[in-house]
């Protein structure tokens, strides 16, 4: 597998490290309740297709990136630096 | 049909003619009782169960597929009961005892073979570490016992005790752990569930989940519709999916978890040894072949297929651990679909929706579970009551913080477990 | 035997080898199994399960019966296929799966049990009585079951993995292939050209017929003369490529040494590729496939492309009298040739009624092989016709039941292979691993002309679509025959006639695993395991298939097919990992005292990657307790000097540093002055510790964070994250700083004095208090200082640039030891820290939280921080948990452990009534016994209270005392002093 | 009066030839990885140019002035080396001293590719990777950084206190390379 880096260009899967969905990006206050931390922390969609997931690029430029992703079909659709996408 | 050896006999001199099917192509009746969505291991086990434990016998079981299609047909056949925490330990010990009766309780040989588990630790810290999991081990009533070096090399003398980049410092035996013909397992349940009235449908994917105010009706399929009193949901790999028919969010996260055999060779590992350092575990099966394998590719994936980072990582653990299995080579390469879970456990629970069930999250701990998965769902959805070796697996665990079950202690990321 | 004026190793050099014992001469450029074949030799090998003499099947990789051991020793290497490995002077081959001898195999009576030894026997047997399966039935079935033997010795040769990059992968390199290649490299494209055999050309070498004019391989060798003349082009003969990966990577294996003497040498055996290219041609050729008929396995039968190329590319004759078997013109082809070179064709049996005549040899029309008699090497084969059965004499038999185009690699990302009536064969689905087009044989094509043209085609699309400018190349004559073959799968009739050759799974297996309701083809596989031996299926899946189909009444496409895995052909471990034996398997790190402290003759332990000494012996101590002991006192009453260097090191810098630790830390660090050091506390999100460790203010702007060793890599890709995805809004930057500075501890009563010797200005007691830090000169060279400890003593942390490092700790230990101290280590360490009651991973192991290490005060009521809404969920706050307490042992048994269990006084060691567990222990000198920190139930209400410690594995059962972690000076005045 | 002796990463191991490949040691002077404050990118480049003549590279570049070496090192990050870096980009990045972090080695030779395609996962083709590009990425199993300096040389970055593995692996590549014989490509 290979993952577009948007500042190194295209890079082998084993220069990154994987997270998980993109959730994680949208941290909930404090106070914004058990579900919702509940939902944050442990409950995914999961999906059988097209992805938003958090990958970093530790042996490379040490970017985190939201890679756009078929879980099937294991195209890329592509990546964008975490600190710049859309939560 | 009862199997035996003089069976096999008998057949033989009159040209094998005799042979029964092993199970019925029944077509789907408009309702049951018991619908069990998924017909791989757990589900056919739980349908086993079902009939055998609790005289619920107008059940069916279906299977987008084929009988035992998913995870227990792709694994790498390894049954141990060596887990640390409560909640696994009693879970597991009671799978083993389960394990140990099979063949004669299922009349099918499922070729359980107790060669013993060894798992390698490599310093200080990873030994006490172990104690700690062999004593939980004990406390529980099953065998555990710490090896130093010189114990595991007059135990497995091939390893590499010399120039390995982790040395050996010893290992946990596990003397009843071993392995088992994983087919074997899903046609042996297959074929008592079906002797004892249960419907076993292939080829029939589950569309819907019927559900009327906070109940349960039926499922919707591609061979119509089938109204059932409680449905039990048993599709690890494909839990989320299936949940999402009931509108439920799972703490589920899918990953493909690749398995390895070489080609056939001549007896040279006789157990399961696992490598603390490298995700490595590795057996050879009675036709010769070593099965082995390692971490999950650690991106979600239901594509039952991996990528070469993973195969490498494998292999070279391997290569340092026991370098004489260099010259044997990969025949078979294959993926199956991980219900990674946040803490590493499995979810055996009811939900929200009444007489609906669910039994997933099993990570790649699910082969040996199977008897005992099966055993208490079925007890879960026979009589609405926790089975006692399994009352720890609570969907609720991670919202409330009580009993979570993290051996790795990895915490809340699903594919570190 | 040889065919005088044959073949095309006319001249080649002889090579001497021998197999069983016995010696043999060949030809370089000989396979085993052509030189085999050559010298007569037609028993090669026994099969799986009946152990059936067999001789050498195909020409290929995909060979199921002819598979030997080569070499002795540690490097003898079991299942080489003798039709790959090419022979040298001195090669040494040996049969496998026979006892005691490949003429002569004991074992060979399963042949005669065989009724009793029928699909998925084991399955239904073995279950009485129930101890025996391990002990009698299992090592029986292991022992008779397996190929060949692992030497049980470290592999002795070297194997490497390596990366390349093209623009078009052009995989196999027979006509499709090379035109392809061709295309591809005169239009400009980096092009790779990788082909299984040692020499290019697929059937071009094994076929008599023309391209161009010209005999074929003559044509084969200018194309390549070309290849080989363009820097854009790279040739890779031996090469198998074995796996398709996702966004255009493949797996390769590259057969470097194989051919050659292992001479010991630096060259290695085989190299793993990981191929990435841009775009690929599929031009995998196709493989023939057997017909099953009674007794289809004796050796001398033979798939009829083989004998073609045995003939015709290594001019060697498998049989005297040679029958020919087929359903489709190519066995009139193999007929043909055969006779063109002299060899004696005994007839031509073809099942097809319009089967074409021959003026040069006799051919029974509609008719087929029905059995064949020999047992060690085919005698004769018996015909059935309209008119009944006759037999034929032949000691070789050439068969041909058409061709599989070779779809798998096509296959391995899950795409179904789609059924051609016309051809009666599976072919890829377009599409089915993007960028892959597959030409040629392997895409159904099966006349020359047609494996040129869509080659040169493929080749030219797939250097267009990258922007190459590319036209196809002029298409040289060639043969243009139409693929004329009538299905035929197996021949009724009674006894076993083979599918799967080297399992013996046979036509009435299949069958009988319908009449089991085992219909999916999974299921049947998995039942019969037909194949799932050395070659895949190879050379029975769709035979097996279409007899399933058959058995169930369904259609081929209804049955389906299984799915192609990788690898295509099977590789090697020590190829796939290569590099890993011994140290390579993950990089070592040195810190710079590890010179100094193995000349101390300290053991060095693993710590992550890096190496820390275990503890310094001195003369006449002969059990590290002592000299642990000796250590940990020396430190309390003198002075000790630790290499702290692998712990984590961040530099943070910005006008939101303090912000942004306030963040992750769960205490509160914006208010610490310059020139201090504050403890800090790590939570995960999900509100358990994943850290903890000092952070000290250099400037207004400037922060050095450290990590435990353990934890450093994951401290700093959880900071990023932190900084990038979660609070971008902070204007502060980062770096790890570990490996810059060589840092030492220096702790005890002393350490000042021993400070004061190295520091260019002395320490004034008032200017360090405890928790100070400041830059400060060393002998001239520009450092750091922290007055920390985590030894409960009197401690400072000394840090240069790590080029000093190593004469720094040398200084310090020579000074150290001028003033009764000296060296500590890793044992000393975790004792000190112990009597301290300070943690580390082995209780902050990722199931703790702060309130179960008593650290819930450090959770900031003030600010939010990273895991602190769930850290206060209830289960985390239950006063019922497991928390930290300190341990003594007071039974008659003083020893304890760590991972021994705690039970309430006089109840039974069972799970139901565990109360926790033993984390870390030592023996303290500084008190005279054990000690010990454990995780309790409500473990700090119950300090006083005495509790069963119980270590099953280790045999240890006594009682302890619940005590204070903290051991040793609760107050702290040494550390403060 | 004692005094402190300075050791380089690679000392005792280097340096080293095989198969004509030539791995060296650098002594690169100082190292300093200049990281700009947010918005100041711009501002860093002009105080960079001024004082030392090569501007902040941009991704997968290096730039080269008398003395001054300036090679891309990451997200954000460049690594100087050669000079103290002067007072004034102090205003704008966070500037770390990174001159006894890293080994810095230098391999050269007409195979040295093939030497390379066994330990770097990234495509060197010298139509692609350029003298003076440069790439942070893995070799072997280190993460490091890795830049083109000659049409067959190459400067290889790696932990200090890995430099033993890394000379191990890069000789038994080199080793490999030239029992094979043959070029390759």
């Amino acid at each position: 597998m290979r993952i577009p880096c948007p500042i190194c260009g295209e890079r082998d899967r084993r220069e990154f490290y994987y997270k998980g969905a993109a959730v994680a990006l949208d941290r909930p206050g404090p106070d914004a309740g058990e579900a919702a931390w509940d939902a944050y922390v442990y409950l995914r969609e999961n999906p059988a297709g097209r992805t938003r997931e958090l990958w970093y690029h530790e042996g490379g430029c040490g970017a985190w990136l939201v890679v756009t992703r078929d879980t099937v079909s294991h195209e890329i659709f592509g990546a964008e630096l975490a600190g710049e996408a859309d939560v | 049909m009862r199997f035996s050896g003089l069976r096999v006999l008998w057949e033989g001199l009159t040209g094998n003619r005799g042979w029964e099917p092993h199970w019925r192509d029944p077509a789907p009746k408009s309702e049951y009782d018991v619908v069990i969505i998924g017909g791989g291991g757990h589900g056919l086990s739980t349908a086993y169960y079902l009939a055998r434990e609790h005289g619920i016998t107008n059940v069916a079981v279906l299977e987008k597929g084929y009988l035992g299609g998913g995870n227990v047909g792709r694994n790498t056949t390894i049954v141990r009961a060596n887990y640390g925490l409560p909640g696994n330990s009693e879970f597991y010990s009671h799978s083993l005892k389960l394990w140990e009766g099979l063949e004669q309780e299922l009349n099918y040989n499922v070729m359980m073979s107790q060669r013993g588990v060894l798992n390698l630790f490599h310093s200080d810290g990873q030994r006490d570490a172990f104690a700690r999991r062999g004593n939980a081990m004990v406390n529980q009533g099953d065998d555990a016992i710490l090896l130093d070096r010189e114990g595991v090399r007059r135990l497995v003398p091939y390893l590499d005790f010399d120039n390995a980049r982790f040395p050996v410092h010893g290992g946990l035996f596990h003397p009843r752990g071993g392995t088992a013909r994983h087919d074997a397992v899903a046609w042996g349940y297959a074929r008592g569930a079906d002797r004892r009235g249960v419907d076993l449908i292939q080829n029939c994917e589950v569309t819907g989940i019927d559900i009327e105010n906070g109940r349960v009706r039926g499922v919707q399929t591609t061979r119509g519709a089938i109204r059932a009193g409680k449905v039990g949901i048993v599709v690890a790999g494909r839990s989320s999916q299936v949940a999402a028919m009931a509108g439920m969010r799972l703490p589920i996260e899918s990953h493909v978890l690749q398995a390895f055999v070489t080609e056939g060779l001549k007896p040279v590992i006789d157990h399961v040894v696992t490598f603390g350092m490298g995700h490595f575990y590795i057996s050879q099966s009675d036709k010769g072949g070593l099965v082995f394998g390692g971490d999950i590719d650690m991106y979600a994936s239901y594509a039952a297929r991996g990528n070469l980072p993973a195969v490498e990582h494998v292999m070279e653990a391997g290569m340092t651990l026991m370098p004489m299995i260099g010259k044997a080579r990969v025949l078979r390469s294959w993926g199956g679909i991980m219900d990674m879970s946040p803490d590493g456990s499995p979810i055996i629970d009811r939900t929200d929706v009444e007489g609906l069930y669910l039994n997933c999250g099993w990570n790649y701990g699910g082969f040996k579970a199977v008897p005992a998965s099966g055993h208490c769902f079925a007890h879960l959805m026979a009589t609405d009551r926790y089975h006692e070796a399994a009352t720890g697996f609570r969907l609720d665990r991670f919202r409330t913080g009580y009993g979570i079950i993290d051996e790795e202690g990895t915490g809340a990321q699903h594919n570190l477990h | 035997m040889r065919v005088a004026g044959k073949g095309l190793l006319a001249g080649a050099r002889p090579v001497t080898f021998s197999f069983d014992g016995v010696r043999y001469r060949g030809l370089e450029g000989d396979t085993l199994a052509s030189a085999l074949l050559a010298n007569g030799v037609r028993l090669v090998g026994r099969s799986f399960k009946y152990h059936r003499p067999r001789g050498v099947l195909t020409a290929g990789s995909e060979e199921p019966n002819a598979l030997l051991t080569i070499g002795r020793g540690a490097g003898q290497e079991p299942n080489v296929r003798a039709t790959v490995q090419e022979i040298y002077d001195g090669l040494e081959a040996r049969s496998q799966n026979r006892w005691p001898s490949l003429g002569f195999d004991l074992l060979s009576v399963n042949d005669l049990a065989a009724p009793f030894l029928g699909a998925g026997f084991y399955y239904k047997t073995f279950m009485w009585p129930k101890s025996f399966w391990e002990k009698v039935y299992e090592p029986l079935i292991r022992r008779s079951a397996g190929l060949g033997a692992l030497s049980r010795e470290a592999n002795p040769d070297r194997y490497e993995k390596a990366f390349a990059f093209c623009d078009v992968l052009v995989i196999g390199g027979g006509p499709a292939g090379l035109m392809a290649a061709l295309a591809a490299g005169r239009a400009g494209a980096d092009v790779i050209l990788a082909d299984e055999d040692a020499r290019m050309g697929g059937r071009a070498l094994a076929e008599s017929w023309e391209i161009g004019g010209r005999s074929a391989h003559l044509w084969v060798d200018d194309v390549l003369a070309e290849l080989a003349a363009m820097e854009n082009v790279r040739l890779m003969p031996r090469t198998c490529v074995v796996g398709a990966y996702d966004q255009g990577t493949y797996g390769a294996l590259e057969r470097v040494g194989q051919h050659l003497p292992r001479s010991g040498s630096a060259r290695p055996v085989e190299c793993f590729w990981r191929i990435v290219a841009r775009r690929a041609v599929l031009a995998a050729g196709a493989l023939e496939r057997p017909v099953a008929f009674r007794n289809n396995d004796r050796p001398g039968i033979m798939m009829a492309g083989a004998v073609r190329a045995y003939l015709n590319r290594w001019g060697v004759a498998p049989g005297r009298r040679v029958a020919v078997f087929g359903n489709n013109d190519d066995a009139h082809r193999t007929a043909r040739d055969l006779v063109a070179a002299g060899v004696h064709v005994a007839g031509l049996i073809d099942s097809r009624h319009d089967a074409p005549r021959a003026r040069d040899f006799r051919v029974w029309r509609g008719a087929v092989v029905c059995d064949s008699a020999g047992r060690k090497g085919l005698e004769n084969i018996t015909i059935r016709t309209a008119r009944g059965k006759e037999k034929l004499q032949a000691d070789c038999l050439a068969m041909s039941g058409g061709w599989n185009p070779s779809v798998h690699l096509a296959c391995h990302m899950n795409g179904r292979p789609v059924w051609r009536r016309d051809i009666a064969a599976f072919v890829p689905l377009p599409g089915a691993v993007p960028g892959l087009e597959a030409v040629g044989a392997a895409n159904g094509a099966f006349s020359t002309a047609a494996c040129l043209r869509e080659g040169a085609e493929a080749g030219a699309r797939a250097a267009e679509a990258l922007g190459f400018g590319a036209a196809v190349p002029d298409l040289p004559e060639a043969e243009d025959d139409p693929c004329r073959i009538a299905p035929l799968w197996s021949v009724p009739g009674r006894g076993r006639a083979w599918l799967d050759f080297q399992n013996d799974v046979t036509v009435k297996d299949v069958k009988q695993a319908a009449a089991e309701n085992f219909r999916s083809v999974e299921h049947m596989k998995r039942y019969t395991t037909q194949g799932m031996a050395t070659d895949q299926g190879k050379n029975s899946n769709v035979a097996a298939l279409a007899v399933l189909a058959d058995a169930t009444g369904r259609s081929i496409p209804e049955t389906g097919t299984t799915t192609f895995r990788p690898p295509y052909s099977p590789v090697s471990i020590a190829a796939l990992g290569a590099g890993a034996q011994g140290k390579g398997f993950a990089p070592e790190r040195f810190s710079t005292s590890h010179a100094a402290s193995v000349e101390h003759g300290a053991p060095m332990i693993e710590a992550g990657l890096w190496y820390r000494p275990s503890y310094f012996p001195k003369p006449g101590e002969t059990h590290w307790r002592q000299s642990c002991d000796r250590e940990v006192r020396m430190v309390r009453e003198a002075v000790g000097v630790c290499d702290v260097s692998t712990l984590g090191k961040i530099d943070l810098q910005g006008p939101d540093v303090g912000a942004f630790l306030d963040f992750v830390y769960t205490n509160t660090f914006s208010t610490l002055k310059v020139g201090r050091v504050r403890y800090g506390l790590m939570l995960r999100e999900d509100g358990f510790v994943m850290d903890d460790g000092t952070c000290a203010r250099l400037g207004e702007n400037r922060w050095l964070m450290t990590t435990t060793t353990a934890a450093a890599g994951e401290v700093m890709r959880h900071l990023e994250w932190v900084h990038q995805a979660l609070r971008p809004d902070l204007d502060l930057r980062f770096v790890s700083v570990t490996e810059q500075w060589a840092q030492f501890a220096v702790a005890g009563p002393k350490a000042r004095e021993l400070l004061n010797g190295l520091l260019d200005a002395p320490l004034a007691q008032a200017d360090w208090p405890f928790m100070a830090c400041g830059a400060v000169s060393v002998l001239g060279v520009r450092g750091r200082l922290f007055r920390i400890s985590f030894s409960g003593e009197q401690g400072y942390e000394i840090a240069v640039p790590a080029r000093f490092g190593d004469s720094l700790f040398r200084e310090l230990v020579a000074r150290a030891e001028a003033l009764g101290g000296g060296p500590y280590g890793m044992e000393a360490l975790n004792v000190l820290r112990i009597e301290k009651g300070f943690i580390t991973h082995a209780e902050i192991h990722g199931r703790t939280t702060a309130y179960d290490i008593g650290m819930q005060g450090m959770v900031s009521e003030k600010k939010d921080c990273i895991g602190k809404t769930l850290s206060q969920r209830a289960g985390l706050m239950d006063p019922d948990r497991e928390r930290l307490v300190g341990l003594k042992p007071v039974g008659a048994v003083k020893q304890i452990t760590a991972g021994a269990h705690l039970f309430n006084r006089g109840e039974a060691p069972v799970r139901v009534n565990d109360q926790g567990y033993v984390t870390s222990v030592g023996f303290s000198p500084t008190l005279g016994h054990m000690i010990g920190l454990a995780f309790l139930r409500r473990g700090p209400e119950r300090i006083g209270e005495v509790v069963r410690l119980v270590d099953h594995l280790r045999g240890i059962d006594t009682e302890c005392e619940v005590v204070n972690p903290v051991f040793y000076d609760p107050e702290g005045g040494r550390m403060r002093g | 009066m004692a005094e402190l002796i300075a050791k380089t990463p690679c000392e005792g191991l280097l340096p080293l030839t095989v198969g004509g490949v030539s791995l060296t040691e650098e002594n690169p002077g100082v190292m300093t990885v200049v990281a700009p404050f947010r918005g100041r990118e711009a501002a860093l480049a002009q105080a960079m140019r001024a004082a030392h003549g090569v501007a902040f590279p941009a991704p997968n570049r290096s730039a080269v002035r008398a003395g001054a070496r300036a090679i891309w090192f990451g997200r954000g990050q460049a690594l100087l080396v050669g000079p103290e870096p002067d007072p004034s980009l102090a205003e704008h990045a966070a500037l770390t001293d990174q001159s006894d972090a890293w080994a810095l080695v230098r391999i050269e030779g007409e195979r040295v590719e093939d030497v390379l395609a066994r330990l770097v996962p990234v495509d060197l083709r010298v139509r692609l990777f350029k003298r003076g590009h440069t790439a942070r990425t893995l070799i072997g199993h280190m993460a490091g950084s890795v830049t083109r300096v000659g049409p067959r040389a190459f400067q290889l970055i790696v932990f200090r206190s890995m430099a033993a593995t890394l000379v191990h692996e890069v000789r038994t590549a080199m080793e490999a390379i030239a029992a094979r014989g043959v070029l390759e490509g």
